[in-house]
């Protein structure tokens, strides 16, 4: 009969495919048990290994690379000093294509079968979240160098995640450092706001700044949004000079805003602009041009002109490594992120999750490139942010303000 | 009768599978990892049926099906994160939206062929990106924060209704219309095949089952973001499908599997990984155009019948 | 006047995308081919551009020209390596090949100098005059002209040329044009060439206006002419023209009304409208299949 | 004639862009009738087909199918009404068995819904178990039954055409077309397919219009005669009628009348 026959055919079609996953399963099994077995000698051996779970291909793969080159000049620095404790630090760098559930994916290999100390990233707030259960369960915590949502830290309970750290500002902190700057120091009372509304980063940082900006009395004329990626951003900054702004804050990173202050300057707009940390790159004076970043600012961690010492010493050697490229924000977020974790292993004299979980959560007062920093009781670190000035191309240094 | 014995016992050997690998993971010796991996591969089988069923079978080129995965991972996750409903019934009601998504896109779509549907396809899939990614109730650009609830269970059984549903469709008057279809429209229509309600009912039910993974997909990931669902994922889908086989269920099971596999393992190589994974793609496509299994199945290998379903999505 | 400014925008970011669409239509002409590796030449061809200036200190118009040299090679190696082989195939899996030449050639490039992206140096002149109250700059005008410069080449050949004569009868009838004693595969290898330079020479356009390119800068202009190629009528060059410069128009008028975040949405949605009401596009000619 | 009027067209007329591929076509089949419709090459024969089936609507005139007007209706609806055809280009489903091809054309015999289908419900199985029985008699009839399994891209090119006329037929006509039923036959395969035609019409009580270049062919089993030339009926009437109407033989063998 013919059921018969169909019956046979789906039911074996699908026999097969349970067989296979059957048997994938078995390997698995066995796999699992012997690297489970040698790599927890991981963690007490020579080596410590430190998970990476970056951008490196995909949508933001220049933040995850810059977050991995900055991490491994650390990284490389470190063992050429003699590592931590005398153990040589070994990266173990996943690429999480710019993809929550393959962030998620790695952040489980991270933990279960690499067994690493910690984890470094991701890049994006988005693919920190997607890793921070696992960080929980695996007792693994885990660091975002740039993941600047509140979110990644803590719980919209207001519950704190305890492994999950982060290295850089969280985006309430630069939005009203910036409005208080455009309110209180440039006393200019209709702005405008242009974000990038693909980053929770931006939106975050938009926010903040446009709550602290009617809370001093100005007013926002105009608020319009870009996607990241984009490359023509002629037509909404012809409409926002129409609403004549005197002031326009661009939170976003350098790729988009560079362009956006050049063909706002084209435009004709000459008011004053403001970003945030995303602005610090030095591709953002070849994209804009020195003449258009003229008149704008923006909040950063620290000023790569910054004579001090720290930072020439890490510029030098960042320019060293990568072809004269000079760093910018991922890459100093990426590389004091190894040097917290090292502090923090060094604090904890283990490699155990827990015991640097709470030596991360302890930190206090540690000298970092992007900053002197305390942890506080929601895993924020609290560092003094910069406000820096660009003047014929370069950063200036305008004004320091603490948390 | 014989035949219903038969059924029941694939049924059996596959629920005793099922077991084997449940207990193996409640007793630990499965680590997080592997029930990670084995889920992912879940997730991508159904993807692969489903799209199997609209491109494979009833012959429409359908290149934006990560639209409904977008829809049945969002609404679903609206569903358990918003309004506290059971898993199972959130991961009904998005496949279901996914398959009303399917007929929305369906029904305009029908009038096109060929590479214009499919550019259409990959539109539409574009614009629900863009809904969901101006949408703030969902997160927007953020995305989403959701419950991880997706558990081997949860996915075997979601593998085990997708793959019954579509062959047992398939081996019915219904599926032998949609392959009609395929095969050749305009005779389709002449022997009295209604051609309009068969690719509806392909792109509804294809969507129906990309909803059900986009259900598993939302709650197994933490979180989920617009831009997971953009043409790149279409791309990623359809591959498993054109490598497998265009028109064998089988194929399309297997090379689920084999890339998921094969992505998995080359996320040690971040550097070349995507050459590796792209070079593969090239070479088997070069060397291999019909794909792994060409239009066969599985078990036309264990049998002497010289019968075949499937073939090749041919130039009309 | 904010409008007249807002179609000067437009007609800038068009003449962009009918310069990519040039080449996937004639591609898509000639043999069926959604070439999706064609953003890819594009992003290529920026990045030559770019070195030729800013490496080599070639001008604007030596490193254009350079560039369409360079992708022009490239874009028939590309079609000798990958698609011929596949020309008997079934469409889809040359379509799955052209994603997988894509994703090669965008992660090679990262393989080799990262995915940071890159600034173009300013090589044309900066200033801008004032057109019934539009803010145009000389770099518009001057980029304009040079698109529709090489679109009326384009023409010139394939309307006056023994080659471009060959390519409309392979792209008719590839039998016919064999038995015609026309080389069927130079005359593919020609389409590949022309396509890819013309893409080259929209990269290093791109790169002069908008400043950034990177490695996956292809991506998004690549679908978008793809798009504004089948608005125009695939596989015809004044539709592919025609269909960027909406395509543009559109994008910045959505814009300007405040949809910015819309604007990819219009884009598609637009393209769902005419492939329903108009299924081959504004200037394409209904074909009935044959019963 | 003492039949009911089964087919009737009316003035019927069809634009492609400016040109005119056939007008005032004027029709009448009766039921039981075996009727030829020739003229020469792009004479619009298959045109005129297409219109009857639904592939194209016509742009002026009436097509009545059993006291229904099918003008507008699309090629299931006037299949489901009883009209089903073969193709001169032979469209069979390539990648389908042999058996399969006339079951999709069956399709209609069973009633099992998808629900069922996919549950395996029993009206499934006895749905489908009748549709297998009636599919392999409509085999048997044609000779195919022990090609079965085969996939019919595979059958040789005689018996792709009868598996066409098999397939038609499964989708259960009052009016069958066939257009060009023995096209590239040897006269062996012809003389063979037309004792099938005359066997099938009969015992399905069918009526038929044959498209068919092979005068002779036309000649010896039609009962009427239609001649379409440049798109318009030139002449209608009996074997001999046409045989020696001068506009047909014209139209047909240019000057040289060498019968």
């Amino acid at each position: 009969m013919i059921s018969k026959n169909k019956l046979k055919r789906f039911a074996s079609v699908f026999l097969a495919s349970s067989l296979i996953i059957g048997a994938l399963a078995g390997c698995g099994a066995k796999d699992g048990a012997t690297s489970g077995g040698s790599s927890s000698g991981g963690k007490d051996s020579d080596v410590i290994k430190i998970g990476m779970n970056l951008e490196l291909s995909g949508g933001v793969a220049s933040y995850g690379s810059g977050v991995a080159a900055g991490a491994e000049l650390a990284i490389a620095e470190i063992n050429e000093a003699g590592g931590i404790d005398g153990k040589q630090i070994k990266p173990v760098k996943i690429d999480n294509k710019s993809d929550a559930a393959e962030a998620t994916s790695a952040a489980i290999k991270l933990a279960t079968q690499e067994k690493v100390v910690a984890q470094i990233g991701s890049a994006t707030s988005g693919n920190t979240v997607a890793a921070v259960q696992i960080a929980n369960k695996n007792k693994m915590p885990i660091i975002g160098p740039s993941a600047t949502s509140t979110t990644v830290t803590v719980n919209e309970d207001g519950s704190v995640n305890d492994y999950a750290f982060r290295t850089c500002f969280i985006d309430p902190f630069q939005g009203k450092i910036a409005a208080n700057f455009a309110t209180n120091t440039l006393k200019l009372k209709n702005v405008a706001i242009y974000a990038d509304s693909s980053s929770d980063y931006a939106k975050g940082l938009a926010k903040s700044f446009k709550e602290t900006v009617e809370a001093n009395g100005g007013k926002v004329v105009a608020e319009e949004a870009y996607i990241a990626k984009d490359t023509d951003f002629k037509s909404i900054l012809t409409r926002l000079k129409s609403k004549k702004p005197e002031f326009i804050y661009i939170p976003g990173y350098y790729e988009e805003v560079g362009l956006i202050v050049k063909q706002a300057r084209e435009a004709g707009i000459d008011v004053p602009l403001m970003g945030g940390d995303g602005w610090d790159s030095p591709k953002m004076v070849e994209l804009a041009g020195k003449d258009a970043l003229n008149n704008t600012f923006f909040t950063n961690h620290y000023s790569s002109e910054d004579p001090d010492e720290k930072i020439q010493k890490f510029v030098s050697a960042f320019k060293a490594e990568n072809k004269d490229k000079a760093p910018d924000a991922f890459n100093a977020l990426g590389y004091d992120t190894v040097y917290w974790l090292k502090d923090a292993i060094e604090r904890a004299g283990s490699t155990d999750g827990e015991a640097v979980q709470k030596a991360l959560a302890a930190t206090k007062d540690l000298p970092l490139v992007t900053g002197t920093f305390s942890v506080d009781e929601n895993h924020h670190p609290v560092k003094t942010a910069t406000v820096l000035e660009f003047k014929d191309g370069k950063q200036v240094f305008n004004s320091k303000v603490n948390p | 009768m014989k035949k219903s014995k038969v059924f029941w016992l694939y049924a059996i050997i596959a629920l005793i599978v099922y077991a084997i690998v449940q207990f193996m993971i409640t007793s630990d010796q499965l680590d997080m990892y592997y029930s990670n991996l084995l889920i992912t591969i879940a997730i991508n089988i159904i993807l692969a049926v489903s799209l199997h069923l609209v491109i494979g079978i009833t012959g429409q080129f359908s290149i934006g099906h990560a639209g409904f995965l977008a829809v049945g991972a969002y609404i679903s996750a609206i569903c358990t994160m918003h309004f506290d409903l059971p898993f199972p019934v959130a991961l009904f009601i998005g496949a279901v939206v996914a398959a009303l998504a399917g007929l929305v896109v369906g029904i305009p779509s029908l009038r096109l062929k060929g590479d214009y549907l499919a550019i259409a396809t990959l539109g539409f899939a574009e614009i629900i990106r863009i809904i969901f990614l101006n949408t703030d109730y969902v997160g927007g650009a953020a995305g989403m924060q959701i419950t991880q609830m997706t558990t081997w269970t949860y996915a075997f059984f979601g593998v085990f209704i997708t793959v019954i549903i579509i062959a047992n469709f398939t081996k019915s008057r219904h599926g032998r219309a949609c392959i009609a279809v395929r095969e050749d429209e305009i005779a389709a229509d002449a022997m009295g095949i209604n051609t309009t309600y068969y690719k509806v009912v392909a792109f509804a039910l294809g969507s129906f089952f990309a909803g059900l993974a986009g259900g598993l997909f939302s709650h197994n990931f933490y979180i989920i973001q617009p831009s997971q669902f953009g043409f790149l994922k279409s791309f990623d889908i359809l591959i498993y499908v054109v490598l497998g086989g265009l028109g064998s269920l089988s194929g399309a099971i297997i090379a689920a599997i084999l890339l998921t596999v094969v992505s998995m393992y080359l996320t040690e190589f971040p550097e070349t990984r995507m050459i590796i994974y792209s070079l593969v793609l090239i070479i088997v496509m070069l060397y291999r155009p019909s794909g792994l299994m060409g239009t066969k199945e599985i078990t036309d290998y264990f049998k002497l019948g010289k019968r075949s379903k499937g073939g090749n999505l041919d130039d009309q | 006047m904010e409008w007249v400014q807002q179609l000067v925008n437009g007609i800038s970011l068009g003449s962009i995308y009918a310069l990519i669409a040039l080449g996937y239509t004639m591609v898509y002409g000639i043999i069926k081919l959604i070439n999706f590796a064609h953003g890819d030449v594009f992003m290529i061809g920026a990045f030559i551009g770019f070195y030729a200036i800013s490496g080599w200190g070639l001008g604007f118009f030596p490193a254009l020209l350079l560039a369409m040299v360079v992708c022009a090679i490239f874009g028939v190696l590309i079609e000798r390596i990958a698609y011929k082989r596949l020309r008997n195939a079934t469409r889809i899996a040359a379509l799955i090949t052209a994603i997988g030449v894509s994703l090669l050639i965008e992660y090679s490039v990262i393989y080799f100098r990262g995915a940071q992206p890159e600034a173009y140096p300013d090589v044309l002149s900066k200033s801008t005059f004032n057109f019934l109250g539009a803010q145009i700059s000389a770099q518009s005008i001057m980029i304009l002209s040079v698109s529709l410069s090489l679109m009326i080449i384009l023409q010139f050949i394939v309307h006056k040329t023994k080659i471009g004569k060959a390519m409309r009868a392979v792209s008719h009838d590839v039998e016919a044009a064999r038995l015609m004693g026309i080389n069927v595969d130079n005359t593919i290898s020609a389409t590949f060439a022309i396509g890819s330079a013309l893409a080259g020479a929209a990269g290093v356009i791109f790169g002069v206006y908008y400043t950034k390119i990177d490695p996956l800068m292809g991506v998004i202009p690549g679908v978008k002419a793809f798009v504004a190629a089948v608005l125009g009528g695939i596989g015809i060059i004044p539709g592919a023209m025609a269909g960027g410069m909406v395509l543009g128009v559109v994008e910045s008028i959505v814009s300007a009304l405040g949809f910015s975040l819309w604007r990819d949405a219009a884009a598609f949605v637009i393209l769902i409208l005419i492939l329903i009401f108009r299924p081959s596009g504004i200037f394409g000619k209904n074909t009935r299949e044959k019963v | 004639m003492t039949n009911n009027l089964l087919l009737k067209v009316e003035n019927v007329g069809i634009q492609f862009g400016g040109l005119k591929a056939v007008q005032g076509l004027n029709l009448e089949l009766f039921q039981g009738e075996l009727i030829g419709l020739i003229g020469p090459n792009g004479a619009g024969k298959t045109t005129s087909f297409n219109m009857l089936t639904g592939v194209y609507k016509p742009t002026e005139g009436e097509i009545l199918f059993d006291g229904k007007r099918t003008n507008n209706m699309s090629p299931h609806q006037v299949t489901k009404s009883g009209v089903s055809r073969t193709f001169q280009n032979i469209r069979l489903f390539k990648e389908l068995s042999v058996l399969d091809n006339v079951k999709v054309a069956n399709h209609s015999l069973a009633k099992h819904s998808i629900f069922s289908s996919v549950f395996r419900l029993p009206s499934f199985f006895s749905g489908e178990a009748k549709m297998e029985e009636v599919s392999i008699e409509f085999l048997k009839i044609f000779g195919l039954d022990k090609y079965k399994d085969e996939l019919s891209k595979n059958l040789p090119y005689g018996m792709q055409r009868r598996l066409e006329i098999a397939r038609a037929l499964a989708a259960g006509p009052k009016l069958l077309l066939l257009d060009e039923p023995a096209a590239g036959m040897n006269p062996q395969e012809t003389k063979d397919l037309m004792d099938l035609i005359a066997l099938i019409r009969k015992r399905f009580d069918l009526t038929i219009l044959l498209i068919e270049h092979d005068m002779g062919l036309v000649m010896g089993i039609c009962e009427r005669i239609y001649v379409l030339d440049h798109g318009q009926l030139i002449a209608d009437g009996t074997p001999e009628e046409i045989r020696n109407n001068p506009k047909v033989i014209e139209a047909y063998l240019g000057e040289e009348v060498t019968e």
